[in-house]
Formats: structure tokens, sequence, C-alpha cells
């Protein structure tokens, strides 16, 4: 059927209409020698995006039977989704139209009517070129499997599986130990701002056994995962002798592995042994949880304690957010075991954010602990030395030492972003997709992150992170609904790859893979993001960016420098 | 042959323009009624990682008289890391038009926030002056080109 | 539950958006009820946020649109939640939507009525920093884009003059002085507070001098004056005596003692500043008056780090907030407690206030309508007995963000996404 | 870069060097340490040479390892089969330095499988232009055979590329280097230079004991005297390239036959981007083009391809001179080219087939280069 193009010219009350002689626009086009033999309707209309406007819009698309059309009106950020939904409405092809923007850029930007009225020409021209060279694009509706992957049986990874699973969503959770609980099950006591839940663990656990729509892999890890948001087939293995492996396929997978404290036997700093009374505030935990409490090696009571706050932070360049609290944990159970105990605590700053955090500092420091802000510190097995904020240099003797380590990611963690192609941020915990607009995601789409292995944090935070996981997957991951990925996107000529995969390497997305037997690289329609940073990196110009072909873009330069 | 006088000249420039930011700064600067030259046409595109050298010679070969891409500062690119891309695509081209002296300054890079309407004004008509100056691409008064 | 679609989101900032966008995309109906007649909240205050220096503008500006082209939310500017009664998935809510006097669907904001309109009076959004007209949008890039008129000043709404200058001035009638503030009764089955925060300032900052002596700023103040779309275009004026500072004090932890808490965000805004300082006047000099440096998150840390090495000086004292300030023939004296070797006292032109987070003015009355509890710091209470959660006292209201406590935008955003969680495990 | 290595294995000097590195390539073969090697021979009509991958070992006999002309470039002959996936033969590539920092270049982009290979370089004096030996083969054989046996580095007779060549000798990347140096019995060394190349001399049965700094400091000289003849070489081209009308001069010959595009080993694309459709103007575009200009040369855009080959290779280009060989009114375009390489990467900081861990550096970038590269741009970027 013959090109019918529709170009539709909106005053926008006076704002185009002042600055931008309409009819000499109309006049000039539909007269010009270019389009001789092109049918052409050339309209002006008083305000397209009013309700008025659109029906207008609608029945002109369905009367004259338009092929394509041109919208010269204001700002495609503003109403280019208006005029596609339009198109949604009749037979024309959303993606066989263009929106030129004649308002902020002609009207308003340049004073003068008659140079304002010649680029609005050029630009409509520009755009009935470009909107001639533009191709159909199909929406795709890709099918979803609601199920979901978490990968670590710590609280954060528990909290989420209870929060999705039900009746639609089956949850998987593997755990590499042999069983749940993580790192939170080894503490005896929680913040006071967490209102002694001593048996949160046990409780999240046993929730887990009984319920028929999570399945639990103790014992394995993740053998390979692939595929994209919604379809991601996946292998799981157990590390048993036996190494049986099941495969499934899930919608959405959900990282909490969790943390670790940082060996601190490799600081310079803190030279000691294995013997000497110093142990990590999780081994003084998990000492509280076994005996009820603290005490030395030989079994006698501590009558002195050294705590050292900011183990390990200048190496690994960040504060671990929660040890103060902690710390001021382990103080009260000092306390409660004996008030004569002498505790000496060595802290750089006091990091507490959280808003009863100030409150629960002084309560402890009203007790008789000597808090000592110092600049810096060094141990030789149970013997400090150590130089105050004010310069001063002192040295102390106690009889036991307990000190508050980095926390760094779970050991495991580079190996998972390695086989999911997750970034890593540089203090090697997951990289999230944007820290302020998406702090729970990836770049990969689909892939969550939560708990220890996102950052330095205490069990509130994690937990609070695991229902967001749950917000956004439910939300994004609907059962029975479609997934629809951005239609925009590139695709690879395979006869003019050379499989050099520049392409590959430079994609921030992962969304381009190698194909060894053709060799050449293929786009995933399905992560593609559209942004064409593939199609800028390939020499030979193999990468078509849909909707952005250099041929389209040619045509609106053409225009520019004629 | 030679064009007379550089008062007639009319800078023809292309300015490719990501969505995000600096499209979104013309936006800006067009709502604040901010007076910008004419002689720059905007191409929209989705990320200014996408304007590859190639695109940017075939635009100074057909005669554009200055190019201007336009990205979002280091850090808040929509897709990442795309415009640490464009910066080095950039340098590279600048690099070979420095070496040849085929007026390196007809290329410009800028990285333009939504919310700077001012400097992409500031950047559009400094660049038209700086083209005025210069004057017209060479090719487009060379007969034997 | 009967109508277990609906969803009151209270407060359009960073939260109260993100909360809405996920509910409405996952076919919930959403009404965002927001006082201002923008949406944005506090976000869209600062020119960038830490710690990638991102501009606000680039990031917040797509989820305004995207807010505002949803077809299931609702946005309700100009309005606030009067009464709340039923319970969780059966709430009758009324709302009283103040009279904008500007129609949102006819006006396109092409800003044709502002400069007829003969009235100017402070504009509070800006700090007081800059003015607006009777008919206005708070800042260059408002969204939604269309003024409101202050009928208090109106001279003709106020009565005094029969003035039609704005109705003139817009082509498109879009303009009704006969608007009414209205009543609105709707029906949701959850509640979720996105309130934001308030900071610590006023009378209480009179201690420093601030009101008395003109160069002494709180840091919201000077987010405004860095804002390229702010009152001075991003130069960093001084209100009073020479154009631009050539040293500056930010002094750490204003109202820490006296509200017995530490807003975890202030330390990491006042190394935004000191870059900014000297970002704009590289030949300036910068003290940061600080005692803890608390940077409780991953990326934090290096933000710091590049400061301290970008030649600012850091000033430890042990209480930053009993510095004195006083004026001195034009300069500001900022007396400090003299540690060992420290100076123990500075000559500067200007002085920010890093202030700490207070719950918003709006807190005390919305606890009463809502019937929720409020902690002993004033914020919305979370449940008691559960370890990380958005819950409120009341089944199926939910506090999230600044609303709940002093937190930075990405905690407040992860909890806007549990509330989210919480939303869809309640009402299904 | 990697320190050379300062020991090698003495090889008996009393035979032509030739003869000497087809032994010891004779030896790989029957050692099986390798299954066949890639190395160039006369063709039978005595007018040229051709690259031929030899199996049998007798047939080596025939090899001349250091070809007077190159009229493939070796790593476009590797490149060739090794495309497609690593092979299963031990291949062991005898080539010219300029070709083995060609491959390492064709390695990153994946247009080479380096598994199983060995890259053997050797001292190269230069080649002979195309264009003279072809003139007259017999002639062209003498002069490199007694360049050869003189050692002669700074003869008059071979490429302009060559005459300003200073990356002559042992590469970091290569694993085996046979030295042709002159010293006072003239021996000739084979020095092992990465770990698969002394597994190679172990099942050769050799062994590195003697050293080679005589021949160090010599190719030193040599290095120093070339680099200071590059300089001087680069100001002339400089005069010949700089400004459009020098350039249009310069390239005012050019026919648009895309010669050097097939000759030059980088160039791996299968169809050029300037070939390709969408940089043809139709005749709207051409006839404003002309309009304005008052006329216009066609076939088009053959400056925009020269420029546009330039930008693709100033990161890549290792000067082998190929380009100007193939080009059939002989425009200098390989020493044009080494110029505009030499200036783009030391921008980058990056030379061409120096290490294989380095990425191309337009695949890649570094978060904290705001600086960096802020200086190049520094006068156009407001």
């Amino acid at each position: 059927m013959s090109t019918k193009i529709g170009i539709y010219i909106c005053e926008c009350g006076p704002n185009i209409a002042d600055n931008i002689n309409i009819d000499e626009v109309i006049e000039r086009i539909s007269s010009s020698e270019d389009y001789k033999n092109k049918q052409l309707i050339i309209k002006p209309y008083k305000l397209l995006c009013s309700n008025e406007g659109k029906e207008y819009l609608e029945k002109e698309i369905k009367d004259n039977e338009l092929t394509h059309l041109v919208i010269a009106a204001c700002s495609p950020r503003d109403h280019e989704i208006t005029f596609i939904n339009i198109c949604k409405k009749t037979k024309l092809n959303p993606y066989l139209y263009k929106m030129v923007n004649i308002r902020e850029q002609c009207a308003w930007m340049i004073p003068d009517k008659k140079k304002a009225t010649e680029k609005a020409i050029s630009y409509i021209k520009a755009a009935i070129n470009r909107v001639l060279h533009q191709s159909v694009l199909i929406e795709k509706q890709l099918d979803s499997n609601p199920n979901v992957l978490v990968i670590g049986g710590g609280i954060t990874g528990m909290e989420t599986a209870l929060s999705l699973a039900s009746k639609q969503r089956r949850v998987y959770l593997v755990e590499k130990n042999s069983i749940l609980g993580g790192n939170a099950q080894s503490f005896k006591n929680l913040l006071p701002r967490q209102e002694n839940n001593t048996d949160l663990v046990a409780k999240k656990i046993t929730a887990i056994q009984e319920n028929e729509n999570i399945e639990v892999f103790t014992d394995s890890k993740l053998e390979n995962a692939v595929g994209f948001f919604g379809n991601f087939e996946v292998t799981v293995k157990s590390t048993k002798k036996d190494q049986t492996a099941n495969e499934f396929v899930v919608g959405a997978i959900v990282l909490a592995t969790g943390f670790a404290l940082m060996p601190t036997e490799k600081l310079k700093k803190h030279a000691y042994g294995k013997d000497d009374n110093v142990y990590t505030a999780l081994e003084i935990e998990q000492m509280m949880k076994a005996k009820g409490k603290i005490v030395l090696k030989s079994g006698k009571e501590p009558k002195s304690v050294g705590l050292i706050h900011c183990v390990g932070r200048e190496d690994r360049g960040y504060c671990s957010r929660i040890c103060c609290n902690y710390m001021l944990k382990i103080i009260s159970y000092l306390k409660d075991q004996s008030d004569t105990i002498l505790i000496k605590d060595f802290y750089k700053d006091l990091c507490l954010p959280h808003k009863y955090d100030q409150e629960y500092f002084d309560t402890m420091a009203k007790k008789k602990v000597d808090f000592i802000r110092i600049s810096d510190i060094t141990t030789k097995k149970t013997h400090i030395t150590y130089t105050e904020v004010n310069g001063s240099k002192k040295e102390a003797d106690l009889d036991m030492i307990i000190l508050a380590p980095a926390m760094v990611p779970a050991e495991g963690t580079e190996e998972l972003a390695e086989l999911l192609n997750v970034p890593l941020h540089p203090t090697k915990f997951f990289q999230e997709a944007h820290s302020q607009l998406n702090p729970i995601g990836t770049s990969l789409e689909g892939i969550y992150i939560a708990g220890g292995c996102h950052g330095p944090q205490g069990i509130s935070e994690s937990v609070l992170q695991a229902k967001a996981v749950q917000g956004k997957i439910v939300t994004q991951l609907i059962p029975g609904e479609k997934i629809i990925p951005e239609v925009k996107v590139s695709e690879i000529i395979p006869d003019f790859c050379m499989g050099c995969q520049t392409c590959r390497e430079v994609c921030c997305y992962g969304a381009i893979t190698f194909d060894p037997e053709r060799g050449i690289c293929v786009v995933n329609e399905a992560i593609c993001r559209g942004c064409g940073n593939c199609v800028g990196s390939c020499p030979s110009g193999a990468i078509r960016a849909k909707h952005f072909t250099t041929i389209q873009i040619h045509q609106e330069m053409k225009e520019a420098i004629s | 042959m030679e064009s007379n006088g550089k008062e007639k000249f009319t800078p023809k420039i292309v300015g490719y323009l990501c969505n995000w930011c600096t499209y979104a700064a013309a936006d800006l600067a067009g709502s604040s009624k901010l007076e910008i030259a004419p002689n720059l046409t905007v191409i929209r595109v989705m990320c200014s990682s996408r304007i590859d050298f190639n695109l940017v010679l075939t635009t100074f070969f057909n005669g554009a008289d200055g190019i201007l891409i336009g990205g979002c500062h280091p850090g808040d690119c929509h897709y990442d890391k795309g415009n640490y891309y464009t910066r080095r695509r950039y340098a590279m081209l600048k690099s070979v038009f420095k070496t040849l002296k085929i007026d390196p300054e007809r290329l410009q890079l800028a990285w333009i926030s939504a919310s700077e309407g001012n400097r992409y004004a500031d950047v559009v008509n400094s660049f038209t002056e700086k083209i005025k100056k210069l004057g017209p691409n060479p090719l487009n008064e060379n007969p034997y080109y | 539950m009967s109508n277990s679609n609906n969803v009151l989101i209270i407060g359009a900032g960073i939260a109260g958006m993100q909360a809405s966008l996920m509910l409405a995309k996952a076919g919930k109906k959403v009404v965002l009820v927001e006082k201002l007649p923008i949406i944005g909240g506090n976000t869209i205050k600062n020119e960038e946020s830490f710690p990638n220096l991102e501009c606000s503008t680039c990031m917040v500006a797509p989820v305004q649109q995207d807010v505002l082209q949803n077809d299931n939310i609702e946005v309700m500017t100009l309005s606030e939640v009067k009464a709340v009664n039923g319970q969780v998935g059966n709430f009758t809510v009324t709302i009283n939507k103040k009279a904008r006097y500007v129609s949102l669907t006819e006006c396109i904001g092409c800003g044709a009525c502002y400069e007829p309109c003969p009235v100017s009076l402070q504009n509070e959004w800006e700090e007081n920093l800059g003015k607006k007209k009777a008919i206005y949008v708070p800042c260059d890039g408002s969204l939604p884009n269309v003024p409101a008129i202050n009928s208090g000043h109106c001279l003709r709404l106020s009565g005094k003059k029969s003035c039609n200058a704005c109705a003139e001035a817009c082509m498109f009638g879009a303009i009704n002085f006969s608007d009414k503030d209205e009543q609105v009764k709707i029906e949701v089955g959850a509640i979720i507070i996105a309130t934001g925060f308030d900071l610590y300032g006023g009378k209480l900052l009179s201690a420093f001098g601030y009101g008395t002596l003109p160069n002494v700023y709180t840091s919201m103040e000077f987010e405004r004056l860095y804002a390229s779309n702010g009152p001075t275009s991003g130069e960093l004026l001084l209100r009073k005596g020479k154009k631009l500072p050539d040293s500056v004090a930010i002094v750490h932890c204003i109202g820490r003692k006296e509200l017995g808490y530490c807003s975890g965000v202030c330390c990491m805004y006042s190394f935004k500043y000191a870059h900014f300082i000297k970002d704009k006047l590289p030949e300036a000099t910068v003290y940061n008056i600080y005692s803890d440096i608390c940077v409780p998150n991953k990326s934090y840390q290096s933000f710091y780090n590049k400061i301290k090495d970008s030649n600012s000086t850091f000033i430890f004292q042990s209480a930053p907030d009993i510095v004195q300030i006083a004026g001195n023939n034009g300069k500001l004296q900022v007396k400090l407690t003299a540690g060992k070797g420290s100076k123990n006292s500075l000559n500067v032109d200007m002085v920010i206030l890093s202030c700490a987070l207070v719950p918003a003015k709006t807190s005390k009355e919305l606890a009463d309508i809502l019937g929720i509890e409020r902690d002993r710091k004033g914020f919305f209470q979370t449940r008691k007995g559960y370890i990380g959660t958005v819950q409120t006292s009341v089944d199926g209201i939910f506090t999230v963000g600044c609303a709940e406590g002093p937190k930075d935008i990405e905690d407040s955003v992860i909890q806007a996404e549990s509330a989210v969680g919480e939303v869809f495990s309640l009402l299904g | 870069m990697k320190k050379i290595q300062t020991k090698g294995v003495k090889i008996s000097s009393n035979k032509d060097y030739r003869d000497s590195i087809v032994d010891i390539l004779k030896k790989m073969l029957q050692s099986k340490s390798v299954d066949a090697v890639l190395v160039p021979m006369r063709v039978p009509a005595k007018d040229s040479y051709a690259w031929i991958l030899v199996k049998d070992e007798k047939l080596l006999t025939e090899a001349d390892p250091a070809a007077p002309i190159m009229p493939i470039q070796g790593a476009r002959a590797l490149s060739s089969f090794s495309r497609k996936g690593q092979s299963m033969l031990k291949i062991a590539a005898l080539m010219r330095p300029c070709e083995i920092r060609a491959t390492i270049e064709l390695s990153k982009l994946n247009q080479v499988n380096l598994e199983n290979v060995t890259l053997i370089s050797y001292d190269c004096p230069g080649a002979l232009p195309m264009e003279d030996y072809l003139n007259d083969p017999e002639k062209g054989e003498k002069k490199f055979n007694d360049i050869l046996k003189k050692l002669d580095f700074q003869n008059k007779s071979i490429k302009p590329v060559c005459k300003i060549c200073d990356q002559f000798s042992l590469l970091p990347v290569s694993d085996l280097h046979f030295t042709l140096f002159h010293d006072q019995n003239n021996t000739m060394f084979l020095i092992a230079n990465s770990n698969r190349g002394n597994l190679v001399l172990k099942e050769i049965g050799m062994e590195a004991s003697h050293t080679v700094s005589a021949w160090a400091n010599g190719i030193q000289e040599i290095k120093d005297k070339r680099a200071a003849q590059k300089k001087g070489r680069f100001t002339q081209i400089k005069k010949m390239v700089e400004g459009f009308n020098s350039l249009l001069a310069t390239f005012s010959d050019c026919i648009g036959c895309h010669n050097c595009q097939s000759a030059c080993p980088i160039c791996y694309c299968r169809q050029c981007y300037f070939d390709s459709e969408s940089v043809t103007s139709g005749t709207d575009l051409t006839m404003l083009k002309a309009k304005k200009r008052g006329s216009i040369s066609l076939p088009q855009n053959r400056i925009m391809f020269q420029v546009g080959r330039m930008s693709h290779m100033s990161l890549s280009c290792v000067s082998c001179g190929l380009c100007t060989d193939a080009c059939p009114v002989s425009i200098p375009v390989a020493e044009i080219f080494s110029y505009v390489a030499h200036n783009t990467q030391k921008q980058f900081s990056y030379s061409s087939g120096e290490n294989k861990g380095e990425p191309i550096p337009l695949k890649t970038f570094k978060l904290e280069e705001v600086k960096g590269i802020q200086e190049l741009v520094e006068d156009a970027e407001a």
C-alpha cells in the first residue's frame, strides 16, 4: 500500500504559534519537490496533548490510513509516550512515528521568528526523511517463571524465602553448610533496640522446614546459571561425595551469601598467636552462646579486658557500621558477668547512625568503662601500645583483648560473582545497580542482593533488605504475567561480524555472548537495554541499534548540513 | 572560489545529544527561554556511547562545520559506564585530527547534566562563536576534494 | 478485604515515589498525597547527592515523570490527610485538597503568568534565599510544572484589589479564581507514611548566631545556594559583606547532644559541601569541625578520604555543637575548646551549620489522625518485638524513610521497597 | 617491558644464517616439539615469496626464513587459519618482529588463537620494497643476500618504513629469537624468551649457556640510530600531512582501490564501514556538496577513507609497510600511518603488540582517568 505520511504541527496555544509561522511551514513542506512523489498530509492543531487533540489524532490516523506519522510539538521526553499510546490504538506501528521538538528547541530557544521557522522546517524535513527509514518493531512478550532461587541460608536468605514462598511461587534455598542459620545463629543476644529475639534464628528455621513451598538444599552450591530475568536455567550441586545435581528453572536469583570477619592474623599491627588471649567479637559471641560467660584460655574470668574497634578499617577502606553497636553489647556481657572487670574500649570514631544508638552508648558510658579515642594502636599478644587522639602515647597490659575486625564478603563471593557475571563493588561486596534508585538490584535484571554480601550491616538492615527484595520480585515477577523487555535493542548482522568480541567486552550488562561454533557475537534481546554502546564500539558497523540505526541518523545529519 | 568574508558564513553544526542528560539540559535551556544560536541541529541518541568515530567522520567529511557530542558527567550515565567509552573514542579521534591539523577544534565533547540549562546555552553559543571564527569547513570549499 | 487493591501513600519524596511506582506497576491503585504543590521531596533540593555526586535532577526527574505519567497513580498535591478510620484492608481516609487556582490539565507550564504578578513573597522552598510571586512554582524544573496561587497574598483572592494580571497573561484560561478547597474521601487497604524530615533549626540555632549573624547558614540553605536552579544559580554569594567567601567553617553535629542521636548523614553531606566549595572556589580554605566521622556505608569512607586529601582541614572537637560564633568586624570568629596544639579560634567568612534531621512538623498531628505511636525522639515507631520491619503499631500502616528515623537516600529507598513487600504480604 | 634474556644457545657460524635457522626448525619437527612450521618460501617462478605450513621435514630445505620481501603479512597468514579456534597442531611461526607484533594485536581481537603456537623472531635487517624487487628479482636477491652477509642494518635500499623501525629485534612477546648480529666471529645465538621457548629448547636438546650481552649492546646502538632517523623522518612526514591542503595533495593520487586495506594485517573487518551503504551519499547529498563547492571529485570519500582507516589503525599499527607496498600509486601510506599511530599511542601510553595482557585502549577505561584524557580535549571541552 502506498506510503502516506501524516505530519501534525501542534500550536501549543501561543507557545509555538507565536514564534513559528506555521502556515509558512505547511506551505514550504507541502510544496517542496523532495516529497513530490509522496502522499503528505500536513495539518496544524491547537493542542495535540489535550484529550480532544488525542481523539482528533486517532481519527486522523484511522481515516487517512497513515503509514507513517510525524508530530511536531514539544519535547519527546514529555509526550512521546502519549502519542505512542495513540498509535497503539490504531493499526499504525508505534515505531513508524517520530516526534520533533519545535517548542523548547525552536520556538522558545530562537527569539527571531524567521530563524525559528527555518529551524522548524529543517527539523520536520529531517523527521520525514528519518521516519521513512524507520522499520516496524513489535514489543515481545516473554512468559516468566515466578519461582525464585535464594543462595545463602542465613537470616537474610531465610527471611527472603519465607516472605516470597507461596502456592504460585516456589522458592529454592541453597546453603553451602550443612545447617541453616548463618552468622546470626552464633549471637547470644541481639541489640537492645532489636528486643532480644534470641530465638529469632530458631523460629525462622522451623518456619522454613514447615513451609512446603520452600525446597532447601544444604551442603550445596550453585553450579551453573544461564538465562535472563524470568528464565534462569539453574543447576545446584551438592558438595557431598555423591555430588547429586538438581536442575530447575527460576525467574529470579537472590544472593544472600552473608559476610565474614576479616582474618586478622595477617594484619601488621596486631601480631598474636593462636594460644594468646586475643579473640574476635564473633568468637566471644560463640563463647557466650556455648558457656554463658567470657573466660580466658585458662578457664579463669579475666580481670581486665581491652576492646579494639576499627581493626583493618584502613586496609579495607570502609567502616563496618555495626561494630560500635556489638562492642557495646559485649561490654554489657562483661558488666553483667562482674562489676569489677576493668574495661578499656579503644575506638577511632563512634559510628552510631540509628536513632537509638547514641542512647545505647550514653548508658554504657555511665557504667565504669574507660572509652579512649585513639589515633593509632598496636598489640603484641595482650600488650597494647596506643596514641590517644590528643597525641599522648600510652601502653596497657590486659588479661584479654577483643578485636572488632572489618566485615568482608563471605568466602566464595568472588566465584559466585564470576559465575553470574555480577560486578563487584571496589570493596569486593556485590555492586548494586544504582546506590539510591535501585539499591538491592544488580546491573543484571532479575538478580538481587541482600544482607551481609551487599555491605557491612546489622541484622535489622539485612532483614529490611530481604523484604525489599521481596517487594521488588513481587511487583516485577508476577505469576502468570508476561515480561515485556526493551524493544529498541541492538542486533548483530552475522555476515559482517568477525567475532572480535569488542562489543561483548564493552557491554555493561553482559547482554552479548560469543558463539564459538559460528565464531560471531550474539545479542540477548531480553537483557539488552538499548544504550548502543556496542554499536559505537564495532569498527565495521556490524551492529544495528533498532530505531537508532546509522542510516536513520544519517537522514537527520544530512538535513542538518544541507 | 573562496566564499567572500566570514560574516555571510552561517555555520552548520551537528549536535549528538544523549537523551537522559544533555537533551534534557537543552529542554531546560529552552523552557528557561535562554537564547541559543540556531546553527546547532540536535540529533537525539539514547547514550553518547552510541556515537562511534565512524559516524563523526562521515558527519565531518559530509561538510558539517562543527560537531558537538553531549553526554552525562562521568558517574551519571544512565547506562552505567557508557560515557567513559565515549571519552576514549573521542580522545582517539581528536588525537588523529590534531596530528593531521585538520581543525580539531571543530570536534567537541561536553558533559552537561540535566539541571545545567545555562551551561548548555554557554557551551552551544561559545562553540558556535568559535566555529564562526574558524570559518567554514575547508572541505566545503575545495572543488577537487 | 474489599478495596485491597488501593494504597494511600503520604509524602511524595524519593521513598514515597519509589513505593508508588512499584505498587502501580504491579497493578495496585495508588493515591499519593503531597502537601507541597510539587513532588520530589527533599532529594530534589540538593544539586548533587553523595557519595557519587550524581546530579539529583538527572536521577530524580525521570522518576517524577514516571509518577506523573502513570495511570495507576493519582497524585494529590497541596493536600493533607485529615482523618482516617476503619482497619487494615478497609481504611476510609478524608483528605483536604487546598485549591491550586490553576487547572492541572489546561496549564502547560509556559510561565507567562509569573512576570505580570505584582506580589513578591519569600520563597520558603528556597529557604527564603529567593523570592517568588503569588502565582509560583517553587523552582525551575519543578514537576508538575504547573503553578499554584498563594491565596493569602494574592491581591484578588485576599480581597485587597481586583487584580487580574495572571489571568490576562494566560492564553489557556488555566487560571480559575473560583477554585475552592475540597474534601475527598477514599477507601484504601494500606497506608504508607513517607513524610520525610525537617532540619533541626530555627530559634534553636540562635546560640550559633544564626539569624543575627548574616553569614551563618544552615545546611539546607547552603544546598540551595549551590543549586544551579537555586536563587543564586549556583554562586556561593554571601548575604552580607564581600561577595564570595575566602574561608568557610563547616560545623558538624549541630543538635546531636540536645536531641540525643547522631543523624548518620550530616558527616557525608558536610564532606560534600567541602567538595562543592573547593570545586567553585579553589583558593578558599575549608575547615571541617567534627567529632566522630560517621560513614556507615561501604562507599562512604573513600569519599571522605578524597576530601581529606584535597587539602580541606579537619579540626577535631570533642563536642562540636558547643562552639561559640561571634561577629568580628565583618568576619565570623569561631571559638573552639583548645585541644593540645590545635587553634583555639578561627576567623572565617562563612559558617555552615550541619544540622541534625528531626521529625517533620506534621508528624505529631498525623500520628494522632492515624492512631499510631511515635517513639521518644518524635519519629514514627515501628512495631515492637519485630526486627527490621516498617510496620507501625497499627496493622496495615507502614512508615518508611526519614519519617521512621534519620537515614540516607539508599536506606530510605530500601525501606520503601520493603514496605511494598509487606503490603503485598498483607493484601496479596 | 620484560627483562631481555641475557643467555643464548651458540649456533655454529660456518653456515649461511638461513641454513642454520632451517636446521634448527628441522630439529624442532624431528623432536615433535612442533608439528608444523609456518615459514616463507620462494615461489617456483622465483619472483616472489609465499607462506607455507610445512609438516614434512624434507620440504623444509626449500624454506627461506629471512625472505627479502613481505608480499603477505605473517600475522594475516597465521590468522587466516587459526581464527576459527585453537589448532590441535603445535605450530612454530618464524616471522619478522613487526609480523609478531601484528599477531599479538590480532590475538587481542580474537582473530588469532595463540594456543599451541610458538612465535620465533629474528633480527630483521629490513625488507626490500616490492616495486624494486619485482623490477628485477635476481638483483633483489643478490642485494638482500649481500645485506644479510654484511648484516648491513643501515642499507639504503630497504623499505622507507624499515629504515625508521626501532623494534626490529627481540620482543618481550616472542618465544624464541635468532640473533643475526656481527660480533668478532659473527656467531649466531638462539635465545629462549618464555616458558614455551625454554620447553622447545629443552626438547631439541640445546642449552642456553652463552652470554649475549655483546649482541644486546650492538642492537641497542642500531636502535638508537634508527630512533633518531625516525624522529627526522617524522618531521618530514609532518609537513606532508599537516593541514588540509597538504593532506589533499599527498592523497590526491589515491584511486580509492583500498589495496592498502586488504594488505594490512590489522584491517580484519569483513566489510569495511567506509564501503558500507551508510556512507555512500545518494544523488541528493552529492548534488548538494557539488553545489556548495562548485564541483566534486569522484569516486567520493577517498580522503575520508584514509582518515577513517588512520583512526582505526592509530592504536594497533605496527608499521610493517605492507600498505605502501600494495599501493599502486606508491603513496607513503605506511610512514603516514606510523606517524599518526605514534602520536595517538603516545596519548594513551600504549604501544601496539608490546605485551599480551594490555587491552586495546578503546576496549577498556580507567575510573579515575577524568584527568588523563582531559588535557587532550581541554582546548575543546567547555
